[in-house]
């Protein structure tokens, strides 16, 4: 019963290696061009308008205005790339705010006790989060939509406004600012860096990689897969802490809504995708997403600087990540075939 | 002798249906031991168990005499183990090296050194004398057969005391067989112990010292491989013999149900084929050759783009279930069933998609599959692999076509089934329907066709009448190699 | 180099944390809110009968005890350009409001450019705003804070480089030339408490419905409430927040009367759901008991078409028209008082007739004193008649 | 149905603990006020699960509602002949949106999570756009009727409810719902056995559009204008459909099963409430309950057969 099994097929596709112009059509590559372009129209659009674009403020302002989402951004880009995804990050940003400005009360000996114990609760969420997920095997979705909710109860029951205080010297996280750069923007850009370190140059990045590209070849291949989505959701939840923190310091005090209203969750997830980050997971990665919240962010520019209201803003918000990912599913149907 | 591997007694089920039972499989340093037995005999479920993918029911595994008991592949990975399984194991979208080293990546303080796994790739990738790609291609821009290579220098990166090899050469160029053979040899003078599987009985003899042949999940037998002829390997195999077996042919061939003439698309070229009512076709071709997709073409899923079809070309599915064609496609989970669905709602999924009516028969059309025991509630994905061919069999039978296109009908299957799913063929083509049969197992292409069409690398070579021998089969399918 | 956007100090009046009267307990209102201040609490209170100063068919430029302060140093020519930085534009209360402040500037050629942003509602975009407007160059700055005290930082940023005004939510320093308001919250939760305890009977049960805690404007209507109910007979069974939303307003009210079989009192601290409230009695086939709501169009209409027993304290839409005079005021040199209360008035059975405007849309405040302004009725959704 | 054993359990406790605390809800009236107030949860997971089953998501359903009450508001402006032309109208806008959702997902190739987000984006904005940022207008009697009348003790939404849930029954059990079902559970099978796949999804997200312009209209009838109307709604629909046993991913759970889910919920809710739990612990304890229902369910079933996580990867 020999069968008839000696096989030749023909390599897919010629070019086995990829050149500069196939490299650019990586959706995390075109995000930066889409930005370019972006910046382009918006300076053309602003000047017609008897403005000025790019402002010395304009550019602090962008910087500010994506520092928060950017490092939420960057967590979520981890939780994704594994295949998972987050939905709690609003109110963990509310919540460590509280915690924050709670324990700082206004003084600078009670920083580091403060970070220290932001860092612990949410690594503590997202430990929660993890577990829900790979031992109680519950979808991301749900579980991380349940850990929300427990935690909006809990600040919801604890805080009926804004409350702490930040002393004036963590203030400066929120103000301060080297030249034309931020503190804060700093602070995301650090965040950034590391978190593209650990993808690309540890072994968890690896393994995230593999969890999110195939999570039954990365089991076998003998990479500890609910681990893997453990250690994620710990550091997008850290990433969260982060982004509370920051708040916390430009507020001036801990806020039960900031995380909510400023949409975190869900914008986080849009910025993602629109970096280029598959929401399947195992495929894209850090830049794509700060690309993705400066196209947001400067996006956000044009409209103030046009003064066009808050709604239209919105529509083109959707419109834009619809079209964004359509073009990226686009490009790689068209590369596959 | 020297045991790397010692097995006693194990056993295996999944979803109740017993997959293996008291297996037992020894295999010394320095050895390569092939096991064999036809398809779904149960040998990849012993291997998962022996890489820690499965845990096995009952039985014990050591490990250079310390029993073992892997719960993770990791753990077997630890213990000096390394697989390659039959099926891909790779991510596509990472590249050569980051594959290879998944999950084991050499650190250097603390960060990956991805030089270093580059050049451990490319060293390996030399020895295998295989040049056309590099350490650092994503690895969906690979063909299947590099693909296949990937895989092996993953095993072999390992640096393992037991390799398991499921199907390896499966999907591999002549030369890079050759390649693998003396891969073996080495790791074989190193003292490596190789499980090797495989369909092609030449390899078996080629390489192995010693064979385990299993049959129906059980152990038939081991043996040296010198104490042992390929006839009778096919017979423990088999356990009977083949040719007495096939329903009898075609008494005739009736009217031309589907005629082609220069059909092509973008993998096949200048098809001509005729399909009469009361016959059954068979196609035969290497991997790739394109059997698969004359299939999907005919039944309008990778649709023709050139040449002629009558009664008319199918641009879509639904275009090909209008013309009264069935396909049974070769992936059964991936392809034919909605396995959390019942067997009834899956038997109706054609009726359903098409609007036509005739559903209350389904009862009897599920009897008449031989579909033992009918129970019609009950979740596709609760039945044995047989039973859940017929299911796919009844689904296309509810809309009565004209034409049938089977594509590797069997595959899975066991025994019993397999024979079920014969006569039923046959029967149907009796009754007047145009069967159209791909199998990569020559002996049931040739005991069922009443003509034997064979491709290579997208045309027709060749037809052959009723009850050609394989070797004229194999002429024709693989001329450039002869 | 290494600068800062933050001024060197934000610590003035820290925290209003003097809580006063610590109230009965059992009276069902819970306890004191962290906003309460005593000594606001008595003034507002005060202010209720105090009369006005200014022309009073222009209560926007109307102010209670006004204390003047100079605005010399800010005098320069025009022509001026402003910058407004919008907490939001997402209630119809804000709506209304915003189009009367756009109508106020365009009576004004002296202004030549008007920049507004709209910070959505976000503290943090709020922040970026107001450092951003900053940098446009502008002659004044308006401020309508989205949290009092979040906001704090950014504006004393601000009161370094430009006059500004801020104007309904307040801010923790009182670094702002001016700061506009009606009288405020505790007279308008006074105004509908003090109603109700007249209208329902000793040991009546009321239920208090607010919108969301912790919005200083909403606290105070609250806790002044919650003076005049613990002083009184009246019992205070529920204290529930609807999140301005008409379904859960409905719902909850429905609950309460279900599980209470009477309810006597309907306290809110917003008038936007108060229909809502009074279909839930209409529909459990109950007389609707007294009820304040606020002086929105499709509750005055109600109040009349169901003869209700009702008040509708105000907290007017017309404050909008205030902070553009008032910038042009200080650009021009003339004096604005520090604290710029403006009258609040409330709407009563005997004046209802004349702040009920049937041609104005439903969720249309009275007070916008945009009568006059260009363009009235239609920019604010009216028909003319 | 047999599905639907463990959630009509679980609502049963609800409801049972609810009647200790008010015995007024077992009666006719009390009871008909639950369903009454149910009815647009109920009427959107409904819709919702055709989406889920089919192996998407729809989270546009909460601004879908909010933008359906302020456009019949602005339109109606209280005009009672408005009524009937506006009714229309919804249900159209609640089917192109649904059209357009699964335009986007099926032809586009865009993973119906991300589409349905820039729907929620686009909707929520265009509407306040064309209303300036807030409803204006007002809702007639008539169409109000929907949501707070009643024809004799029965209030209508009782009965458009059952209409709805019979609908959705039976369009499940037609051959409609169960290609649908085939399609979510694997759509390669299905297309292979000549299912439109495509055009079975863009159905699935046009139901959910209907569902959504269904309770717009239910809950604007029973509260009047409001811009929070379908404030979260999305989440709270997809939550009853998974507390139903309804597998994110597709290809399981029943249509009745997900409606108990709904009912579910909303006992939930209004038991948290008659026990006074703290409104904002509300929030907490509805929390612990989902991931523990929805956790129960994984755990029971044995190992083998148990969906890995990843075979849910929801959002693609
Ligand atoms: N995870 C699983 N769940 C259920 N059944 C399984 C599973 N894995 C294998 N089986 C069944 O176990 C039997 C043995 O399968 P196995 O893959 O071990 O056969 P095999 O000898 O490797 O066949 P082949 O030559 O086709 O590779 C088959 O009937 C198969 O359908
Ligand atoms: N060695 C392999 N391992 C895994 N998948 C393979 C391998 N060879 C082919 N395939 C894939 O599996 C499908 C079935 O291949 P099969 O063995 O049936 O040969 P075939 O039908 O002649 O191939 P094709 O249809 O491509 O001509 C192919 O379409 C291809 O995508
Ligand atoms: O003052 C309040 C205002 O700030 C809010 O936005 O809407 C309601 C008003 O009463
Ligand atoms: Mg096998
Ligand atoms: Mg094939």
């Amino acid at each position: 019963m020999d069968t008839l099994s000696r096989s030749r097929r023909p390599a897919l596709g010629s070019e086995a290696r990829g050149g500069l112009a196939a490299r650019l059509r990586e959706p995390t590559q075109m995000v930066f061009l889409a930005l370019f372009g972006l910046i382009a129209v918006g300076w053309v659009l602003v000047a017609l308008d008897g403005g000025q674009f790019l402002t010395m403020e304009s550019v602090v302002g962008i910087q500010q205005r994506s520092a928060a989402l950017g490092i939420v951004a960057i967590g979520q880009t981890l939780a994704i790339l594994a295949g998972s995804l987050d939905l709690s990050v609003a109110y963990l940003i509310s919540l460590t705010s509280l915690v924050a400005a709670e324990i700082m009360a206004g003084r600078d000996g009670n920083i580091l006790p403060a970070v220290a114990a932001v860092l612990a609760v949410s690594a503590l969420v997202g430990l929660v989060n993890g577990l829900v997920i790979t031992r109680l095997q519950v979808h991301a979705f749900i579980a991380t939509l349940g850990v929300a909710l427990i935690i909006r109860g809990i600040v919801d029951h604890l805080y009926d406004g804004p409350a702490g205080k930040v002393p004036e010297s963590f203030q400066l996280l929120g103000y301060s600012r080297i030249g034309p750069i931020p503190l804060s923007a700093l602070l995301w850009a650090g965040v950034a860096v590391v978190a593209w370190f650990l993808l690309s140059r540890t072994r968890l990045g690896y393994r995230i990689y593999a969890v999110g590209g195939n999570e039954e070849v990365a089991r076998l291949s003998g990479i500890r897969t609910s681990r893997t989505i453990v250690i994620t959701h710990v550091l997008c939840s850290v990433c969260a802490g982060i982004a509370g923190l920051l708040l916390a310091g430009r507020l001036g005090a801990g806020a039960p809504t900031v995380g909510t209203d400023g949409g975190y969750d869900l914008e986080s997830i849009a910025a993602v995708v629109l970096g280029g980050t598959a929401l399947a997971g195992g495929k894209g990665g850090v830049a794509g997403t700060v690309g993705g919240v400066l196209l947001l962010a400067i996006l956000d520019t044009i409209f103030n600087q046009l003064e066009i209201n808050s709604f239209v803003k919105d529509v083109v918000r959707g419109v834009v990540i619809v079209i964004a990912v359509a073009a990226y599913a686009r490009r790689i149907k068209g590369r596959s075939t | 002798m020297d045991r790397v591997l010692s097995m006693r007694g194990i056993g295996k089920s999944f979803l109740g249906v017993r997959v293996l039972s008291g297996v037992d499989l020894d295999v010394a340093a320095g050895e390569v031991h092939a096991v064999v037995g036809e398809n779904g005999a149960g040998k990849s479920t012993l291997m998962k168990i022996i890489c820690g993918v499965h845990a096995p029911d009952e039985g014990t595994v050591e490990i250079d005499g310390r029993p073992v008991s892997f719960g993770h592949p990791l753990d077997a990975q630890r213990s000096g183990i390394a697989i390659i399984y039959q099926e891909f194991n790779l991510l596509p979208e990472r590249t050569v090296a980051e594959n290879v080293f998944l999950g084991r990546e050499p650190v250097r303080r603390g960060l990956v050194d991805r030089a270093a796994m580059e050049q451990a790739t490319a060293r390996l990738l030399d020895e295998l004398g295989e040049h056309s790609f590099g350490p650092r291609d994503a690895v969906k821009r690979l063909s299947v057969a590099q693909q296949q290579v990937v895989e092996i220098v993953k095993a072999l990166s390992v640096n393992a005391r037991l390799v398991v090899m499921d199907e390896p050469s499966a999907a591999l160029a002549e030369h890079e067989v050759e390649l693998l053979y003396r891969l073996i040899g080495r790791l074989r003078e190193r003292g490596v112990a190789v499980v090797y599987i495989s369909h092609r009985l030449r390899e078996v003899f080629d390489l192995a010292d010693r064979v385990t042949v299993l049959k129906d999940g059980k152990l038939v037998t081991t043996l040296p491989i010198g104490e042992v002829t390929p006839d009778e390997l096919i017979r423990l195999m088999v356990g009977r013999d083949l040719g007495t077996y096939f329903p009898p042919r075609s008494t005739g061939a009736g009217e031309v149900r589907l005629s082609l003439h220069r059909a092509g698309n973008h993998k096949l070229r200048d098809i001509d084929l005729e399909l009469r009512a009361g016959e059954i076709v068979g196609i035969a071709g290497l991997q790739g050759s394109g059997r698969s997709e004359l299939a999907k073409a005919i039944f309008g899923a990778e649709p023709f783009a050139t040449g002629e079809m009558t009664p008319s070309r199918p641009r879509s599915v639904r275009e090909g279930v209008a013309l009264g064609i069935g396909l049974v496609t070769e992936d059964r989970k991936a392809e034919g069933l909605a396995l959390r669905q019942s067997v009834r709602d899956n038997a109706l999924l054609v009726a359903r998609a098409t609007g036509a009516k005739g559903r209350d028969g389904v009862g009897d059309l599920l009897e008449r599959v031989r579909l033992s025991p009918p129970r019609q509630e009950q979740e596709v994905r609760y039945l044995s692999g047989g039973n859940q061919q017929k299911v796919v069999l009844a689904k296309w039978m509810t809309m009565a076509p004209r034409v049938l296109l089977f594509d590797e009908p069997t595959r899975g299957v066991d025994v019993g089934a397999k024979a079920a799913i014969h006569d039923l063929m046959r029967e149907l083509a009796n009754d007047g329907m145009a069967i159209m049969m791909i199998s990569s197992e020559l002996p049931e292409l040739i005991g069922m066709s009443d003509r034997v069409v064979v491709l290579r690398d997208g045309r027709i070579a060749g037809t052959l009448p009723a009850g050609p021998s394989e070797e004229a089969v194999m002429r024709l399918a693989a001329s450039e190699v002869a | 180099g290494c600068t800062t956007d933050k001024p060197a100090s934000t610590t003035q009046s820290a925290a209003p944390a003097t809580s006063a009267s610590q109230s009965a307990q059992g009276s069902g209102t819970g306890a004191q809110s962290k906003f309460f201040v005593q000594a606001d609490f008595d003034a507002q209170l005060a202010m209720r009968s105090q009369t006005p100063q200014g022309p009073s068919d222009k209560p926007w430029e109307q102010a209670i005890a006004p204390k003047m302060v100079d605005t010399a140093k800010y005098k320069k020519d025009g022509p001026y350009q402003l910058c407004f930085s919008n907490a939001a534009v997402n209630n119809p209360w804000r709506q209304v409001g915003w189009k009367s402040m756009q109508a106020e500037v365009g009576l004004h050629k002296e202004i030549s450019t008007f920049t507004a942003l709209d910070a959505e509602g976000k503290d943090d975009k709020q922040i970026s705003d107001i450092a951003e407007l900053q940098a446009k160059g502008c002659d004044a700055l308006i401020v309508s804070p989205n949290t009092t005290a979040t906001l704090t930082p950014a504006v004393t940023a601000a009161c370094g480089k430009v006059p500004v005004i801020v104007f309904d939510r307040g801010v923790q320093t009182d670094c702002p030339v001016t700061f506009i308001k009606p009288i405020g919250g505790y007279a308008f939760g006074a105004d509908a408490a003090e109603f109700l305890v007249e209208k329902v009977p000793a040991g009546g049960k009321v239920l208090a419905l607010r919108i969301l805690p912790g919005v200083d404007v909403l606290e105070t209507r609250w806790s002044a409430a919650k003076v005049v109910f613990d002083k009184s007979k009246v019992q205070v069974v529920g204290v529930e927040f609807t999140d301005g939303d008409a379904a859960k307003t409905k719902s909850i009210v429905s609950d309460y009367i279900q599980r209470y079989g009477k309810i006597d009192g309907v306290w809110m601290d917003a008038g936007a759901t108060a229909v809502a409230a009074i279909e839930a009695f209409e529909d459990a086939g109950l007389p609707v008991p007294p009820i304040n709501g606020e002086d929105q169009q499709d509750f005055l209409q109600k109040w009349k078409d169901a003869g209700l027993t009702a008040v509708a304290p105000t907290y007017p839409t017309y404050q909008w028209r205030t902070p553009i005079i008032a910038a042009l005021k200080i650009l021009k040199g003339e004096e604005v008082p520090k604290m710029w209360n403006l009258p609040q008035p409330k709407v009563t059975s005997e004046n209802l007739s004349t702040y009920l405007k049937p041609n104005m849309p439903p969720l249309h405040y009275a007070l916008c004193g945009c009568e006059t302004l260009p363009g009235f009725p239609e920019t604010w959704g009216g028909k003319k008649n | 149905m047999k599905r639907a054993l463990p959630i009509l359990a679980v609502l049963a406790i609800l409801l049972a603990a609810i009647a200790v605390a008010n015995p007024h809800f077992l009666e006719p009236a009390g009871f008909l006020a639950f369903l009454k107030r149910a009815a647009p949860l109920v009427i959107l997971a409904a819709g919702q699960y055709f989406v889920i089953v089919s192996g998407e998501f729809d989270l546009s359903v909460g601004s879908l509602v909010t933008a359906e009450v302020v456009i019949a508001a602005r339109l109606i402006d209280g005009e009672e002949s408005a009524t009937w032309p506006v009714i229309a109208l919804l249900i159209v806008v609640g089917l192109l949106v649904g059209l357009v959702n699964g335009m986007a997902t099926t032809k586009l190739r865009v993973p119906s999570f991300i589409v349905t987000l820039g729907m929620l984006l686009i909707l929520s904005g265009a509407v306040f756009l064309w209303t300036g940022g807030a409803p204006r207008g007002a809702l007639s009697e008539g169409f109000r009727m929907f949501g707070r009348g009643s024809l004799g003790p029965v209030p209508w939404s009782v009965l458009i409810l059952l209409a709805m849930g019979a609908a959705a029954i039976w369009l499940m059990r037609a051959d409609f719902g169960k290609t649908l079902m085939a399609t979510g559970d694997n759509e390669r099978a299905a297309a292979l056995s000549g299912v439109r796949v495509n055009r079975a999804k863009i159905f699935a997200f046009m139901l959910s559009g209907l569902a959504a312009a269904v309770a717009a209209i239910l809950l604007g009838g029973f509260a009047g204008v409001s811009a929070q109307v379908g404030q979260g709604l999305e989440f709270s629909a997809i939550t009853a459909v998974v507390l139903g046993g309804v597998a994110l991913g597709g290809g399981r759970g029943s249509v009745p099963a997900a409606m108990a889910g709904a009912f579910t919920l909303e006992a939930l809710f209004t038991l948290l409430n008659l026990y006074g739990i703290s409104g904002a612990l509300e929030f907490t304890v509805q929390g612990v309950i989902i991931i523990a229902a929805v956790a129960a369910r994984a755990i029971r079933l044995p190992r083998t057969f148990t969906p890995r996580r990843g075979d849910a990867h929801a959002a693609s």
